[in-house]
């Protein structure tokens, strides 16, 4: 699954996304894309940089600050066959096109007794640490992975970036898809040729044997430090990234933890409610008899997110909170009666 | 653009189906027979009729949460409609939809809708994928004067006009939105004044004269197949029977003065004088139509009655495409 | 907490509502009721009949379809100093006005750094059983819960309607109140006096020693049967309604955990990333010595509500399932090793 | 309505402060001592001053992304606005909102926004408190061209109309959204068009000239404190500089010569103009402004610098007004 030979050229995340949507808009004339200032400007994280200039003003679509119609044109134009690649900029903004996305893209296939296909892919920016303050900096994937009809993915790496896109656009159904703000400049690993990454089937980005992180998006980076300080003390971590959460690889995950008899789920956004309350309640009902403590969740406080570089900072999880939730893990007794 | 008699007939025809199908949903309603909620169409024929006419099989429509009458106007098949209605399997959404949600994607029926106004974004999405594909075909958008107070509804109507698209805005001016009049939520009278606001053509038209809306269709339609863009045709019409369901609740919220001033310009009943007027249908002709219509509601009363429930095992399929376990 | 002595009146949880509206209308000048049909037709549930006529059309307003601006104007009018209830009739139509519930209402005091009160409580019909299929049906309490800055609320019987209602109107915070549309009809004593269920206090509706039932709103009247037929069984079931989601009362449902060492978590909800997950994970930690069993939920199905009765009538969680449920608590060995 | 030489000298001072403020932050900005995003309001300083001025301090106003001019001009403390775009606790938001959430609810400035158009519906709650109220107070929104391609807009400026409320509808119309020109997202020019459809009175002024906003708005807020309902004021503008930030971009959205075609019709050189030519106010005395303004910001940005972050302790607090524990 990871392409790590060292003839693999190094790309960013944003251009991962970029050359997935290029590729895969070069195989396909039914793709188009839309959003807010995607066109002549490239979107405003670039993701979208120089499609216009390739495809042109009919496939590469600039359009009013309208959320509703931006994901409405997309569940339209899918019903009848195209492939609409919208884009929400913020993924805060997917709130104002909720109706559209809980109501409508996820439902139209059931509601009309299976004869929709909806191929929608949406496309928004995630994370906080850009000090954008409460409104630009929330990870919402909890309220979508609660719906059934949609599938939700969020990338790790520009390799997983790349190929991830590339499924989502070839899916039939509506999928959303998180880029994290803060990862656009990340580099790594991104092969020429177009692949994809099928949705559903989680990554072991890290074997081990003491202990099972299940992170996603950034938070995988910052589990990666954890564990290599974890390392040091002894303590082997086996570090699960679940690529998509709906839908959600249960299997790997429940397998890993009967394997290691540990757990500690991470991500970004708000702890409670959180798409970590789902996997730690699948993991106590699944591998019950095999854990040796409680499935530990890190997640962001209770609380929206501040502009405060200061409070953002401590707001954020990072690995040396992750490090003491999986330290936690082992602070108390074996299991015994 | 000259008005056949096949024209009238088709239109008479479409207004009849409707008419007959909802008044048999009603008594079948009344009867406890139908789960779920119902909005029926009648009285407002004409503009479902007027605009369907004017498009092809091939155009699309999106409609709302009163969308029997769009579905037997673009076409539908009373036996499908009925056992949805009925919640069968045998129903266009396999009993998964019901009267909300009713839907025929191969006759360009995107879909009731029950949340007011989604509708008209994702007919704008339809009218793209005809600009993109060049295709020449043409989404219309049902929607209610409430409707046009929504945010959807003003999103759509600028995002087709910004990207030119060939989608005609078709609003059903009945003066309520459930059971509150326009005039207390919104300071004007006439719809079409919205229409400025995007800087779309638009046109106000006797909703209650299906010819009349039909020739504002065939214009608007004509305008957007052309490539110069949407319009907005607002047909002022009423619905006899209660919000939802047939008959009125308690609170008198319509003067019944105004129910019967309307029930006297009927559509079907002015199309019905228009023709035997031009000798085009006589009233035994006429007759003859809604007899054999009524036959044919008969038959998908029975056809739904006799067809089954949907199986259990079905309760989890087609939540996607390529169907998912259950969780 | 419960109020069962013989004297106490008879009230539907309809009117229930509507009496806690009014009784506090009438002491402050400063609550007013804003939404569509609710002014002479009383809403579409009935919940507003009569309000307009006690205290005009200043203080009962009819809006236009607009869920947007309707919560905005509670938004509004809250942060002027007034008390809003503002009415969204269907929870799905919660979708539509998503933005200013999530991104306005919740976050407006903490972005100002404090200086705001939004003294807003919206109020909606949820939860399944009228074949009003997938648009008109849903259980979205989960997508609130996990905003901070919102408090959720709701109620499993006419009295609790009342007095947790009372509560929301007086609460300086915005409050999502969520009325069972199923359970209008339902009727049970409610005292004529004001009376206040402070918020995030859970309410052990029945007391057990051998499970913990944790349900909400409509769940409590089919966990009660279920505990019934369980008692039949030898069997004494727990039954704790949290009446709120958030805030959530973790300690009286740990505690009853720690009491009985099994729990079943109930909601109407779709299962997959429902409350339920939330508040499985915070039992498996704050109780994981004490658990016998894993923690059990019940829960909707991964699909949309479908129209059809047959098809609802399996969706929508019952005494029967939920009886099942607490029977596989006892289905494995007690906990050894 | 007699013009004084105060008002114009209230006009002037208030966009000189905006200007001086926006400038400093910009040169903050450049120098990374701003955190996030920073949406420059120079350029538009005629538009916040000329409608802030018409206002009273007990009037409310909404803002946008770009809401350091309207808080300025409500009368804005510089020191707590500083503080707040550096991130410090003793900013308007104790650091905690920053430069798209700055507010000030006891001079009614219900706060800037960072979801475009989601102003408007609060602005239409205040107006509605108003009148409930009887206070005779208005409620001016402020959004930008862009913004009236958002449902909320549109909801909230039929809803003002529908219940007749003490609402000024104010557009910024600077012919651009972000990098997009105007033209692409709307098939109309003038914003004005929308009002037609709410049955609202508008009037379309030259944003770069303060008396004209002033009188439109002077007209405006008498309609709304009189019970005559709400207005739309559409006032042409334009910003100098970024979208966000301060320098361009690497694309060339704007012409040069379009940049500098407004920039010559400068707000504030015109009031200087006008002012001296009138004798109210000397060019001597214009710069005497500028100085003690520039001093005032040099003292706000010392402030701020010397001001402590928040402290950690702080991170949970005021999320709820009763503060709950952490979860
Ligand atoms: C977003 C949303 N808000 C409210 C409703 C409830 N509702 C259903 S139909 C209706 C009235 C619609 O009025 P109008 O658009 O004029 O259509 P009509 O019923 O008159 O045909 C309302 C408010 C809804 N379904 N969706
Ligand atoms: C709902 C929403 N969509 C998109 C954005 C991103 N965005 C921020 S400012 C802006 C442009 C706004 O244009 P306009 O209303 O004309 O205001 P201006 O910036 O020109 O003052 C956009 C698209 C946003 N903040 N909120
Ligand atoms: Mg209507
Ligand atoms: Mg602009």
């Amino acid at each position: 699954m990871t392409a790590t030979e060292v003839e693999v050229r190094q790309l960013p995340y944003v251009m991962a996304f970029n050359e997935a949507v290029r590729q895969c808009m070069r195989e396909d004339e039914n793709i188009f894309c839309a959003g807010e200032d995607i066109g002549a400007f490239g979107g405003v994280f670039g993701t979208f940089g120089g499609l216009q200039k390739e495809f042109g003003e009919r496939r590469v679509v600039d359009t009013p600050i309208s959320e509703q119609a931006i994901v409405g044109l997309g569940v339209g134009a899918a019903v009848m066959g195209l492939r609409p690649i919208v884009d929400l900029m913020f993924m805060d903004f997917m709130c104002v096109a909720m109706d559209q996305i809980v109501n409508q893209a996820a439902k139209l296939k059931y509601m009309f007794g299976g004869t929709a296909r909806i191929p929608l892919t949406i496309t928004c920016g995630g994370g906080a640490g850009l000090s954008a303050a409460a409104q630009h900096s929330q990870s919402l994937e909890a309220l979508l992975c609660h719906i059934p009809g949609l599938k939700v993915v969020v990338p790790s790496s520009p390799y997983d970036m790349k190929g991830l896109m590339v499924s989502c656009i070839r899916e039939d159904n509506p999928t959303v898809m998180v880029k994290h703000k803060r990862m656009l400049g990340v580099s790594g690993p991104v092969p020429e040729e177009l692949y994809a990454i099928p949705l559903g089937v989680a990554n072991i980005v890290r074997p081990g044997t003491d202990v099972t992180v299940v992170a996603y998006g950034r938070m995988v980076s910052e589990a990666m430090l954890a564990a290599e300080q974890l390392a040091e003390e002894g303590v082997e971590c086996e570090i699960v990234d679940p690529r998509t959460l709906q839908p959600l690889d249960s299997a790997t995950i429940v397998a890993s933890a009967r394997k290691t008899n540990r757990v500690v789920v991470v991500h970004e956004a708000v702890r409670f409610g959180g798409i970590g309350a789902e996997i730690a309640a699948q993991i106590q009902e699944e591998a019950f008899d095999y854990l040796d403590a409680p499935v530990g969740r890190i997640g962001a406080p209770f609380s929206p997110v501040p502009f405060s570089p200061v409070l953002e900072a401590i707001y954020i999880p990072n690995a040396a909170r992750i490090a003491d939730g999986i330290r936690a893990t082992f602070g108390r007794p074996a299991r015994s009666v | 653009m000259e008005l056949t008699d096949d024209t009238l007939r088709d239109l008479h025809r479409r207004m009849v189906r409707i008419r007959l199908f909802e008044e048999a949903a009603g008594r079948l309603a009344e009867a406890n027979k139908l789960p779920g909620f119902l909005h029926l169409y009648v009285g407002e024929e004409a503009v479902a009729a007027g605009v369907c006419v004017a498009l092809t099989d091939e155009d699309q429509i999106t409609s709302t949460h009163r969308g029997h009458g769009h579905l037997v106007a673009k076409g539908g098949d009373f036996n499908r409609m009925m056992a949805e209605l009925m919640a069968k399997s045998t129903g266009y959404c396999k009993g998964k939809g019901g009267s909300m949600h009713i839907s025929d994607l191969e006759l360009g029926m995107l879909g009731a809708n029950g949340i007011v106004g989604a509708g008209t974004p994702i007919a704008v999405g339809a009218g793209f994928a005809n600009k993109y594909r060049d295709n020449g075909k043409v989404a219309a958008a049902f929607f209610g004067d409430g409707a046009t107070n929504i945010g959807a509804f003003h999103e759509a109507a600028n995002m087709a006009c910004a990207l030119k698209l060939p989608v005609v805005f078709v609003c059903e001016n009945n003066e309520y939105g459930e059971f509150t009049p326009r005039h207390k939520t919104m300071a004007i009278t006439d719809i079409v004044d919205r229409a400025v606001g995007y800087g779309m053509p638009s046109v106000m038209v006797d909703g209650m004269d299906a010819v009349a809306v039909y020739e504002a269709a065939v214009e608007a339609v004509a305008r957007a197949r052309a490539g110069a863009g949407p319009s907005l045709i607002e047909a002022k019409t009423y619905r006899y029977y209660n919000h939802h369901g047939v008959q009125n609740l308690g609170l008198k919220y319509r003067p019944d003065a105004e129910v019967e001033r309307w029930k006297e310009r009927d559509a079907i009943n002015g199309i019905q004088a228009r023709m035997a007027e031009a000798g085009v249908m006589t009233p035994d002709q006429a007759e003859a139509v809604w007899a054999e219509i009524r036959a044919d509601i008969d038959a998908a009363i029975k056809f739904a009655d006799e067809s089954p429930t949907p199986d259990p095992s079905m309760l989890l399929v087609d939540v996607y495409s390529q169907n998912v376990e259950a969780l």
